[in-house]
């Protein structure tokens, strides 16, 4: 009695909890029957779970996602990734001719190039409400795709950006660019991302979810005591990064890509639990921002019925 | 079979073309029309042949049609009309597989014509093998290949060079002391006219009508270039026409 | 006027038809219609709304738009890419593709080059044309450029190929210079050519507007499109999709305009 | 053989060139001379590794691509993609042209709504895509073939509107049928100008492969060149764009071909 | 000025087109050229204008210029070669402006030549809004310009309806009679060739070779259609030719 699901996913660390569920069986001890279909980037995996092409996905909560919510199509049912004090978190970068320019702090950002992949991204919402704290004005940079933005910001063309630890940290490493804050200190208990379904899953098929949700949770405990409590030891840590190296940076030697998984462990939620304030607050400021249909109410976006929320 | 056009006239949008032209084409003789540019030759040409109906009057036919015949008013074309992707042998066999004729009794129709028309040796060309010429006997075999009732020939050699022009009337000429048809021939080529017309229709200047029509007794096959009387014939028809000729040709066309 | 001697009957018509007709107001009508059936089906719920936008709700973005003045805040940019992206392609395209036309060793060296060039999708260079031209209007100006001329050389030496030979000929038999027969006889004939690919081209143009603002556009209607697309925002989608689209019916008009205009020789 | 009272010069001649001659060879070697400065500047360092890949360096990856399979393992996804897609929208393009070109009041509909969606970016209705037809094959198939759809209904009944008249009249005027006319001179006639229309609706497929590659596909060149794009990495961004160039090639030889076998009644 | 041709061969590939065709054109005379098709006619004409050149012998030119002679060789198109965006006047400037001729020296000119072709009443108009004989007029207006020492003139008047060509036809008379030109005429019709012509050079089928030259001392001016002796040259004319134009015209091109 196995039901078939088709879970979207990112070749990313931060959807290594249905790598795990996957690859130990959870899925499978809760009586589903697990299909992934591979993305390039979140916002077509938003519109296939619209479509009924998938089922379940990990993304962070961006204007397409709350439209598409709109429409009476997708539901927020869990919390994933989350800004936490004192795990390495998402990291705000200046190019190098920034910094050698001396700008050091974020504050100096005022009037300079802010590169995001689209109005209502997640970097977007980030810039913003960096700006907000700091009382600057930032210039953003729509370039489409994260490799787009690491090339602009690598060449000066942007001043700066923030992003995922994993990225950050290499890109630091080569000198191409500098580390000058952490996100978290301008946005703390952010929920980066959340389990999302159809609306149709959230309300008519209930079993299934709750299915996909306690299997999710069980690799996210998993993944949280390997690599971000570091609760496991060393050997549950080595394999765990064996088993994400299945799927994200699958075309490097395994030795190359440990760093990168390692250095991108930020917290799953436990049970999945969401973080409703920190979710609230990034819809009302797509509101305030115009991205997004005034109207839309968090009923609209999330189904807190699943998860416990924060 | 004969052909009548009753007070005929026509116009396109302001322009008169026809004007009241009454004629009849009588079996078994070739009736030329000759006329300025533009004066509405073709435009007749069309009447009768049902391609297009004339503003006022009526175009009528009368008498039995001959035996075998598939299509009585039959078309012969200043630039031939043949099917470029079609060798002699399709574009013959075209106009017979509407009608239902196939295999040996369309290969016997086909050939036939074609030693009519002496091209026997190329019903596997293509047009774009063929000289003007042969291609417009191959029009001819394709007209012939109907048993037309009438031929409608609209200066099926004026896009022919002179030599090959005489050429075909040659053969036309023997064509009709063979088996005599009826056919409406126009031309703007006088020396044609007076070779081929047992009957000329001379037109006016737009909107055409019937300036004068001129019998001419002698038998085609007696006809000749140089011939006195067809000169005598030719010299005054063009004398009827050359002051309209002369207006047509300076005529301005607003397009 | 005759005494048949048997039943006289009119000639029986077969001629008409096969010949285009202009029949007005036809083409607006079924557009009316199709915008109905949406409006229609939007609000009696059989079209979703993940499907299409209302019509409606279009029309009042639309309007929204050119309230808030943001239409000019993304049209001008656009446009302004557009004309100094497509004026840029298609001038060396017509200058190559007339040399290319003229001089045998050219068209032998260049017409593999561009025939190659052709099937090139242009979205797929852009990360390179970030780094050779930048993010800022650079880059934007050279993926139209090259876009528009492609099409531009092939349309042009076509063109020039396709003058009547018999009029250089006579210029050539009137002792004319050879630069003034290309000037007198070879330009003014490709003239037409060179028109109808132009229709094409800036099409083209029009259509690589998107792709051109994928990267740092932070206004135009490209921008507009990919942004209403990553929000899924249909009503603004479709805004800025029936803005590119009058757009190249407008640039479609002008052009039969100017051949109306330049051409009237033609027969 | 003459007399001539004064001095008997040579007639000068005057004539000549304007006629484009074959010249073999020299594509080839132009191609080549760029491919050799090319390989020479990124050695010798003035051309930046990030500016242009080494053609050495793009081969050696077309090598790698041959060898570990994987060029078969993108080459053939798109192939069908690009078969199943155009397929489908130069017949439904030729269905739809061809009626266009008989029925004046189909063309009064329908050629408004065709040069309205022309010049609509596909790109840009990628979102709705998905939502319409998946994001498996189906989009895929359906974004080429509209792609190639718009393009061949214009050439299509362009071609239709360019049959020679005379040529119906003279199906008419022996009493063919209807349906015989458009058989047998209508759709024969038109063909030189659909097959010409057709090289360009399949070079707009191959370039819309990219495009439909966005979406949810882990295969195909088009999947191969963004991925390259996005981790800029050269060297399998050209050799990606290189494939497709010469994908654009053979479908034109391809059709050159076709055109020489099935127009050969053409003078 | 007279032109000499002296033994000229030519081949096109495998094609032998001419073959040893030596030929004088006199200073003042009209030299008609008739062939069947394909048999160099043309190609001769182009060897003469200086076009081509041939592959064997020489094309020489020998005799002093006529006075204010700007372009000694000068053609008449059977298409006429009119730039269809420039009307009658530009067409006429164009072969003006390279010599320098500008503003009131070439109004003269144009004007000048314009009575001369009876076209002073449509300087404004363009080639589309022309009847073809119009066309060819303003193109003998356009070579008479130059003041030619040699007109060539490639079938200039087939592309003509009869009776146009009949109406052109006295128009080149008159012409020459008041002045006479020298001329290069290349015709299929061997009643313009008696009409027009000093002297007639007969061409056999292709490789074209010289079969006879026939002098007409009859003055120009004197020459008319149905006139006994020009019927008797034309009927021998056709005798030499009929044989030759049956095979031209039988011939498949391989294209
Ligand atoms: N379908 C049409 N629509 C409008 N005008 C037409 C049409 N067909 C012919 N005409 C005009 O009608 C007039 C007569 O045309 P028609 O072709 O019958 O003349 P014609 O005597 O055959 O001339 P030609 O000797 O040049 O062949 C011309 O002025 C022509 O422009
Ligand atoms: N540029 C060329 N290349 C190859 N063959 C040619 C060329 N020009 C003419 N020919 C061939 O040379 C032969 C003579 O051509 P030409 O045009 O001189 O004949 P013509 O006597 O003028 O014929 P027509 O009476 O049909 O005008 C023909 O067979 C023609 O096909
Ligand atoms: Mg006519
Ligand atoms: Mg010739």
């Amino acid at each position: 009695a196995n039901t078939k699901v088709t879970v979207g996913a990112l070749a990313f660390t931060s959807h290594a909890a249905s790598f795990v569920a996957y690859e130990r069986g959870y899925f499978a001890e809760a009586g589903l029957e697990v299909d992934f279909k591979f993305f390039q980037a979140a916002q077509p995996m938003a519109v296939a779970i619209a479509s009924g092409d998938a089922d379940f996905g990990v993304t962070a909560i961006s204007g397409g996602l709350i439209s598409l919510a709109e429409k009476g199509a997708t539901k927020v049912i869990g919390g994933a990734l989350s800004e936490e004090k004192g795990i390495d978190g998402q990291k705000i970068l200046v190019s190098d001719a920034a910094y050698q320019a001396g700008i050091t702090t974020p504050k100096l950002l005022d009037g300079k190039k802010f590169g995001i992949t689209q109005s209502g991204s997640s970097f977007h919402y980030m810039g913003a409400k960096m700006a907000a704290a700091e009382g600057i004005d930032l210039n953003y940079i729509p370039l489409q795709k994260v490799p787009a933005v690491i090339g602009a910001l690598k060449s000066g063309q942007i001043d700066a950006w923030a992003i995922v630890p994993h990225i950050a940290k290499p890109l630091a490493g080569s000198g191409a660019v500098h580390i000058i804050g952490d996100v978290a200190d301008y946005i703390p208990d952010y929920q980066v991302t959340s389990v999302f379904t159809s609306a149709n899953n959230a309300a008519n098929e209930r079993a299934k979810s709750a299915a996909f949700l306690a299997a999710f949770a069980k690799g996210a405990a998993d993944f949280n005591a390997a690599l971000v409590d570091k609760t496991a030891g060393d050997d549950a840590a080595e394999e765990m990064v064996k088993l994400v190296h299945k799927y994200v940076y699958a075309d490097r030697p395994y030795d190359k890509a440990k760093p990168g998984i390692v250095n991108g462990a930020m917290r799953i939620n436990a049970g999945a639990a969401l973080n409703t304030t920190s979710v609230k607050d990034q819809l009302d400021w797509f509101i305030a921002e115009g991205l997004i249909k005034g109207h839309i109410t968090m009923e609209t976006l999330v189904d807190p019925s699943y998860v416990e929320t924060m | 079979m004969q052909l009548i056009l009753d007070s005929v006239s026509h116009r396109y949008g302001d322009v008169r073309v026809l004007s009241d032209v009454s004629l009849t084409i009588p079996e078994g003789q070739i009736v030329c029309i000759v006329g300025p540019s533009g004066c509405g030759k073709s435009t007749l040409l069309r009447f009768l042949g049902g391609l297009e109906r004339p503003g006022a009057g009526k175009v009528l036919q009368s008498g039995p049609l001959p035996d075998g015949c598939l299509n009585p008013l039959t078309y012969v074309f200043q630039d031939f009309a043949l099917l470029p992707w079609r060798d002699v042998t399709g574009n013959i066999s075209l106009v017979l597989e509407d009608h239902g004729i196939k295999g040996a009794k369309a290969a016997r129709i086909i050939d036939d014509v074609l030693i009519r028309t002496k091209l026997s040796d190329f019903r596997n060309a293509l047009p774009k093998q063929l000289s003007g010429g042969m291609k417009q006997r191959v029009a001819i075999a394709r007209a012939l290949a109907v048993s037309p009732a009438v031929m409608l020939m609209d200066e099926p050699l004026s896009a022919l060079d002179a030599q090959t022009r005489e050429l075909l009337m040659d053969d036309l000429v023997s064509l009709w002391t063979r088996t005599p048809f009826t056919a409406v021939y126009v031309t703007h080529n006088l020396a044609e006219a007076v070779r081929l017309g047992h009957r000329i229709v001379v037109l006016s200047r737009r909107p055409g009508t019937i300036r004068d029509v001129v019998e001419i007794d002698m038998p085609l096959d007696q006809r000749r270039a140089g011939n006195p009387t067809l000169e005598a014939h030719q010299a005054r028809l063009w004398q009827l026409m050359r002051e309209e000729a002369e207006a047509a040709d300076k005529e301005l066309s607003n397009v | 006027m005759s005494d048949p001697n048997a039943a006289t009957t009119p000639v029986p018509f077969r001629g008409g038809g096969f010949k285009p007709e202009r029949i007005r107001f036809v083409g607006l009508a079924v557009f009316l219609a199709l915008v109905a059936i949406a409006e229609w089906g939007t609000r009696a719920g059989w079209i979703s709304n993940l499907t299409l936008p209302r019509p409606s709700d279009v029309l009042s973005t639309f309007r929204d738009l050119y309230d808030t003045g943001l239409l000019w805040k993304h049209l001008i940019p656009s446009l302004t890419r557009l004309a100094v992206g497509s004026v840029l392609g298609v001038t060396i395209g017509i200058g190559v593709g007339v040399i290319i036309g003229l001089f045998s060793m050219v068209r032998a060296g260049l017409v593999p080059l561009v025939a190659a060039l052709f099937p090139i999708p242009k979205i797929a260079l852009l990360p390179l044309f970030v780094i050779w031209f930048g993010i800022d209007e650079g880059s934007k100006y050279a993926l139209i450029a090259l876009g528009t001329f492609t099409p531009t050389v092939v349309a042009t030496y076509g063109a020039v190929d396709n003058v009547d030979r018999t009029l250089i000929r006579m210029g050539q038999s009137f002792g004319l210079s050879w630069w003034s027969i290309v000037r007198k006889i070879v330009l003014p004939g490709a003239l037409p050519g060179i028109l109808s690919g132009l229709r094409i081209s800036l099409a083209i143009g029009i259509i690589l507007l998107v792709a051109a603002e994928m990267l740092g556009a932070q206004y135009g209607i490209g921008a507009y499109i990919l942004e209403a697309g990553s929000l899924y925002d249909l009503e603004r989608l479709f805004a800025g999709v029936v803005i590119l689209s009058a757009l190249g019916v407008l640039t479609s008009a002008v052009i039969g305009w100017v051949e109306k205009r330049m051409l009237a020789w033609r027969i």
